[in-house]
């Protein structure tokens, strides 16, 4: 139901601000429980005069926020296929495994013996993403991609300084590549050299063996490439950055491509990172949390952010249960935050691993590919598609049309929305014109697509009857385009004054 | 299978159009030696025992459900009102990404404008983010702001001992490559005069936590002009419950203010998913890492929110940016901001009392019992250092044992010379009864 | 956000039935276990053949309910003064009690000592709810208020038989009386006389006087009425029909207005039901489901229908419990369904009674008048209001102007929409025209209230000066007016081919 | 005061507008001598007390989250998917009312529109209703059906022993005052040919169960033929989840068809709330009690969803309306619509096979135990009788003191004459080890 009124007082106000509702003195009093011991006296020197929040009833917070929530496109209302991304379904069991009291309630610096169930399910997740990657040791603590990708280039830091190897500066990275990656790099203190890529859209082998130098610490390349497809060379360029003593660095966003259908540690990489809120359906939460479990070979192990979790104790018997406990590895990048991870996408990681077993992990990537690959075979028609070529879980088209110069992907994003479809990705990868960077996902029907295909179909014609229908797009979303320049020029972050 | 719907029907019938066989047929550039290995997993298992599988593993631990919590040191066992978790439940909120498209995400998009103008009120600061992983990283990230301020020429930055541990080991963890310098923290002893002692101009910002690790509140009268005078940035690292009740870190002339959201409304899970905050001045606005939402309108003059000064990030400047931070907390920014609204401001007030208050009936019976000493030279809001007359691992063993309590925590761990101390944390959560209960049990377990 | 797209083939279907989602041979495995047990043959004659139900994936269930929930007005959306209804806020808190695992998992047919707590919370809402109403007696069996009036109905009946009663077989009911009350009455046996109401909105005494004879089994009145306002004579009213032998009921679906203000068991009344969906808050569901537990004097108890829960061993000192049980009233009505009532809805009664005390529940009807009496006051230069004295917590008003003949109540109501406020309830009470029963409920702010009252007298200028926006009104909602009568011709009730 | 959001300047505020001094002067029309009564009730609690007490109140009950239920007779215990219950938590359905304006309900409209039809295809009858208060109010309100149907002339019900007797006491109870005249359970031990044989000209029904209480399939070839030749009407109580494996009652020439839809995604909740439903031929529409929605358009065509056939419900048709009903049990008939829509076509048949496939090993097993013997004389599906050593009462105190199993119903309750018979419910929620348990139990049991 449209929220929008047509009291004209309101009309420029889709929803008004939690602060702009209630009145001064409003408070919900079942929030407030009685004080049962003696009350201490407040050293009054130190204590604070107003508190500037809101001022509401339960009832005005709880319209507020359902108001606010219908304002959302989501995973749960429609099609969401935004590139790199991995939009998939999120199991509801999953939210319901992850709030059990016993998992909920636990403190993190608890006494091991305490948390046993805990430290079970987090051992267990290192041992399930190990296999599935083929990494035999893994931290669960990143928080998210960006910061798995931090472990690991720390840990390929470590490694190189450990073996005296301080000249090694460079990071290379294709121009593919998500903005992370050379963001990561430059953190760690690298340089990063950008690779270009080939017509096909793989990575430029004589680039990579010009660069391919005693200065390289390693390369990191996302699989399949952020333009959805597998660099045919990816072993030769292993070799190369082997050969020349660099280690490998695979970007896993990607993995709801791999699952159970190549092991990224067998293919040679050293270092790895998953993003569980993607391929292990961990809700993305209108932009997190996630978790970014970073996977290493065994000769890596030790360079680990911790602590992780192990065995301290073997079980005795068949019956038995080993006892688990935290163990920091002995030459640790350090920890990449406080305790130990986003410890409830880890619960709902499990929970999905063990739904699906081998048979549905296995089943995963397959049909995600064949749902990236017909809607490329089915687009091709009328859009560009640039690499068209059997892509992986998603495929990049080009969002504009030769003989409409002034339609752009943007258009053609905005316009989905009338249709009630997210839009793809937009403008990434920066090395395709346009690009518009489709990810279906496992999760989606044929008929989802082949409607999504219809829609496509009918924005092309659209862009050339009637190019305005795109942009004066979207109409039927709660606002209509908004300004981002004016946003960034008053630069209005808080409503409240602050004293 | 699962989630997956496709029929024998629809595979036929997409494989055709693509114009293959099979699935497999799809990964011919996949290296063939290591196509399609083998997963050593065990096999599917229904909703339903999958179920039972987790509550097994989630009965096999201690929890706040069923044991009395005094462990605090950076995550707090508060109540959570219902309606938090009613509106986390919302999948137009949990299903949705990153705000990337406005028109399809003004719900978020307003969350958290609200998130962070809550926060700069609780701060006294004029912006905050739309939030960091947790405390620590924020903390790092404000490293990298304060070395940034000074166009790289200052590096060395002055932690005090009594900020928490682990968040000092993180900010170690993620400047190990850019070159900054920690110092004042290594002996674990240095007061506040000596850290003031090593502000020069190579100094980009001294660091102090308010309350400190140790659940004191440190004077920091005039210490943001020393730093300022010194031409450093003051970070506060601060708990946003205290913040309830006393002075704001704005107050004190703060330059940054980090610090860990849980305690607003965010179950403790065992340390995760939390919120890191940061607030800074709007001068510092453009050099902070993260996403930023602003005020706007849309064609027709409504008024939008938006992620503004894109231009500072990964995705945009690539190599170039400071922080490679996408992903963020969001959603339990939005637990935040929840608790916050529904709380309130009389209601947040009256929590924080309740803290300050049990923590110092607690501290009051515990200095009373033979053998132990609690330290209240400073005021304290709802942690303080217990002194206990054997190590407190063993005497932590018979409060879980004999007396269903998960104790304090154990500071040696942490700080060598703090044997034997305990840091205990109170929230409106424990009652009387169990602070009795406690006590009770701090003097059986005295005997050893 | 709006759902409808501007597809041109979808234009006609705001959300397809989830018959229509789905394709043949789809469906969720992981709601399949597997059989640890030998399997058995099946009686393959007794087999049936096809089972036409919908194939889709758990995504197609969840995006179809969610947004089939978004077509939905609710109290979580805003205003919703649905007069007779109490739709107060529903505290979250309430649905979180009623689905711990120790309510929500056990069976109705359990020994009495497996679920002592259960019991124990039956019991303390039977003696808050007797305590609130002045009745020593009462039974939570009813399933909702219509039960309560069935149940207290047939225990005036059993009551009266009892005393050789026979020729007792009227039953008064005031013309301004929900329809449940003469429904029920013609159920249980009786024939129902209405009695008029005077100029006032009060029961006319002396039409009371005349139908007050030896026939008379009882009467049924609503208090305060269903016209919102406290009968002036009910003192008298109950004295006339305790004269003739009759009993007297109190629909207590309006207790909203009567908590901490009156006990009706302490002005005469003989039974009573609650509604515990509206008085309690135990929420709507979109129709259900309700709790309309029935009390009953001590004359009475006797008749009640059972089971009811008692103490079987009282508890031998102050750290004991009692020991509680199941037990039948002596001379019981019988069983009014299976089982002991909605049990969830007394979890979330208990829940709501605890919350407030006794503080909070006297504030409750204080603050349900204040509201109902602050619309009259403010309604009343715009709106006839045809009973303009202080009212309950419900204010009637009529929905037409003197000067614009062809605008009705129901016009009003679909305007009502456009500003996103649900409109109160039409033509009800059926003595009042073109009536708008207008109930804020306690829960509802000053402000909430103030701009109510603007958007009323915005739709009355509106009337005058653009009827057509009220005749084509609704605007703004998924779907415009919709066609009652082509739905009772067509009748279409199911959408799928009965073999 | 909790929700109530009133400040001191709103109170006054409106007061003033009124014209009043105070709150108390609102009720000058109520008896004074009555008036402001004392309540002795507790005083107010905070949501995280009472959320403590109601945990407390919870945990003194053993149940099926804790202890293996083979207990059924009327309600099941299913395994429920975690998805009906994040649709019911949404605001928009639950804080919704009965859909009176269906321009701002067609979400409910529409989902009852769909839970009648798949309770029109399991039942095999061409129209539902939007639901009764349970099984047994169906019931009762099918007997008014059929009373009506001979406008009166037929008041004579035939009850089938083996119908649940509380749908029977509860039909009783419903009509008392009606004239309806029930026969056929008084013995508790008529045959199928003995309730035939007391068909005659004053039979407005016969009813029987399907599957029978005592989980028996009953042979009802002919029966409908037999019932219709007498000018009766045949009613069939009947559970929902054997239907995705058994024939329909439609099938079996049923006129009515009722029951519980409980097993169907609704928890077990001690009793209530449930769903009665309600299924009949499209003649009998007319004269059926409760909401029914049917399809329709709005006034631009767009397909839409409205309440039909209001002129035959109370508040249009008052003493004349056939039955009282308002609220009914909308919540429940969504969940169950989610239920059925989300285990689906394949789903439910696979539930139903495992609850036929449990009930049969445990029989199997049951029968071996010495002192313990099974009738099976007739398919059954669910459920099953064991004639146990000694009382069902001291068979059930051992299974749940030592084993931790919630037992079968004890028959002697309802039926005097089947001392020491249990009735034994399986689904798919038990496991083998629960079954092997309960067999064990048993055997401990018999010694006593
Ligand atoms: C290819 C790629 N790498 C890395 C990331 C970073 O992951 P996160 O957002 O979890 O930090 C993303 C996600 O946006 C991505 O798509
Ligand atoms: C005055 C009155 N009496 C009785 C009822 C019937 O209650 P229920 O709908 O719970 O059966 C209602 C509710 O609609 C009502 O408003």
């Amino acid at each position: 139901m449209e929220t929008t009124t047509t009291d004209t007082n309101d009309a420029k106000i889709i929803e008004p601000l939690i602060y702009d509702l209630g009145a001064p003195g409003r408070y919900v009093s079942t929030l407030m429980p009685q004080c049962d011991v003696p009350e201490s006296d407040l050293p009054t020197d130190l204590i604070r005069g107003d508190l500037d929040l809101p001022e509401v009833s339960e009832l005005d917070v709880v319209r507020h926020f359902v108001n606010l929530s219908q304002l959302n496109y989501a995973i749960d209302k429609g099609f969401y296929p935004l590139g790199s991304c991995t939009m998939k379904y999120n199991p509801k069991i999953d939210e319901d495994t992850a709030r059990l009291p016993g998992f909920a309630q636990i403190h993190p610096l608890q006494d091991a013996n305490t948390v046993q169930g805990a430290l079970a399910l987090m051992y267990t997740v290192q041992q399930w993403l190990c296999e599935i990657a083929g990494f035999p040791a893994i931290s669960l603590q990143p928080a998210a991609g960006a910061q798995g990708e931090f472990a690991g280039i720390l840990v390929i830091r470590a490694y190189h300084q450990d073996r005296g190897g301080i000249k090694r500066t460079k990071i290379l990275v294709p121009n593919s590549a998500h903005g992370t990656n050379p963001a990561t790099s430059t953190m760690a203190g690298f340089t990063v050299v950008e690779l270009p890529s080939n017509a096909d859209g793989d990575v430029d082998l004589d680039a990579l063996r010009r660069e391919a130098d005693d200065t390289v610490a390693g390369m990191m390349i996302t699989v399949p490439s952020t333009l959805g497809i597998f660099d045919k060379n990816i072993k030769e360029i292993i070799e190369i950055i082997h050969g020349c003593g660099g280690l490998m660095y695979m970007d896993g966003a990607n993995m709801n491509a791999l699952l159970g259908v190549v092991k990224p540690g067998e293919l040679g990489f050293d270092v790895m990172h998953y993003n569980l809120h993607k391929t292990f359906s961990t809700p993305h939460g209108g932009g997190g949390p996630g978790s970014g479990p970073c996977a290493v070979t065994a000769e890596l192990a030790d360079y680990l952010p911790g602590p992780i979790v192990g065995i301290v104790e073997p079980a005795k018997d068949e019956n038995d249960s080993p006892l688990y406990g935290w163990i920091t590895p002995s030459r640790s990048v350090g920890r990449l935050k406080a305790f130990h991870g986003n410890f409830g996408m880890h619960v709902r990681a499990y929970t999905y691993i063990r739904l699906h077993g081998y048979e549905g992990i296995n089943a995963i990537s397959r049909h995600a590919v064949l749902n990236a690959n017909y809607l490329r075979v089915n687009l091709a028609s009328t859009y560009k598609i640039p690499y068209n070529r059997m892509c992986g879980h998603e495929v990049v088209i080009e969002g504009h049309f030769e003989n409409v110069p002034d339609i752009h992907a943007l258009d053609i994003s905005k316009r989905l929305m009338d249709y009630n479809i997210h839009p793809p990705t937009n403008y990434f990868p920066l090395i395709v014109p346009e690009a518009l960077l489709i990810e279906p996902t496992e999760s989606e029907s044929k008929e989802t697509l082949d409607r999504f295909i219809d829609v496509m179909k009918t924005i092309a014609t659209e862009a050339h009857e009637q190019p305005d229908l795109l942009h004066s797009a979207p109409h039927i979303t709660p606002v209509g385009r908004v300004d981002e320049v004016l946003a960034a020029k008053q630069l209005v972050l808080c409503c409240r004054p602050i004293a | 299978m699962a989630y997956i719907p496709h029929t024998d029907a629809d595979r036929t019938a997409m494989l055709a159009a693509i114009g293959v066989e099979s699935l497999d047929a799809l990964f011919d550039a996949v290296p063939e030696a290591e196509r399609f290995p083998r997963l050593n997993l065990p096999s599917k298992s229904s909703e339903m025992e999958t179920l039972w599988e987790l509550q097994a593993l989630a009965n096999a631990n201690a929890s706040a459900h069923d044991c009395a919590m005094f462990l605090g040191a950076g995550a707090y066992n508060h109540y959570i009102p219902s309606v938090v978790n009613h509106i986390l439940m919302r999948g137009e909120f949990y299903t949705a990404y990153t705000p990337y498209q406005p028109e399809m995400s003004q719900g978020t998009l307003q969350a958290i404008f609200e998130w962070q103008s809550m926060i700069s009120v609780l701060t006294g600061m004029e912006a905050a983010n739309a939030s960091h992983y947790d405390g620590a990283t924020s903390l790092a990230e404000a490293v990298t702001v304060a070395i940034a301020q000074s166009r790289g020429k200052r590096r060395k930055i002055i932690l005090s001992p009594n900020v928490n541990p682990q968040y000092r080991a993180v900010a170690r963890t993620y400047h190990q490559g850019s070159g900054a310098r920690f110092v004042g923290d290594k002996s674990g002893r240095a007061t506040l005069e000596d850290l003031i002692d090593m502000l020069d101009e190579t100094t980009a910002m001294l660091v102090v936590q308010y309350p400190n690790f140790l659940g004191q509140i440190e004077d920091f009268t005039g210490l943001a002009k020393k730093v300022h005078d010194a031409g450093a940035m003051l970070c506060v690292v601060t708990n946003p419950m205290m913040l309830a009740l006393f002075k704001s870190p704005g107050e004190l002339g703060a330059d940054i203010v980090v610090g860990e959201g849980q305690s607003l409304g965010i179950p403790l899970s065992f340390g995760g998913p939390y919120v890191g905050f940061f607030a800074t001045k709007q001068e510092y606005v453009r050099k902070t890492a993260g996403r930023i939402v602003g005020e706007t309108q849309d064609a027709e003059g409504r008024r939008a929110y938006v992620m503004t000064l894109r231009p500072r990030e990964q995705d945009i400047r690539r190599e170039k940016a400071s922080s490679n931070i996408c992903t963020n907390q969001g959603l339990m920014a939005l637990a935040a901001c929840v608790y916050l609204s529904v709380v309130g401001k009389q209601g947040l007030r009256r929590v924080a009392e309740l803290c300050y208050h049990k923590a110092h009936y607690a501290a009051e019976k515990m200095a009373q019992l033979p053998g132990y000493s609690v330290n209240t030279t400073l005021p304290f809001f709802q942690e303080f250092v217990v002194t206990c007359p054997r190590p407190v691992k063993d005497i932590n063993t018979v409060l879980f044992e004999d007396h269903n309590i998960i104790g304090g925590y154990d500071l040696s761990k942490d700080y060598p010379d703090r044997a034997n101390q305990m840091l205990v944390a109170l929230t409106e959560t424990n009652t009387k009864a169990e602070i009795d209960d406690l006590v009770y049990g701090l003097a059986q377990a005295a005997r050893g």
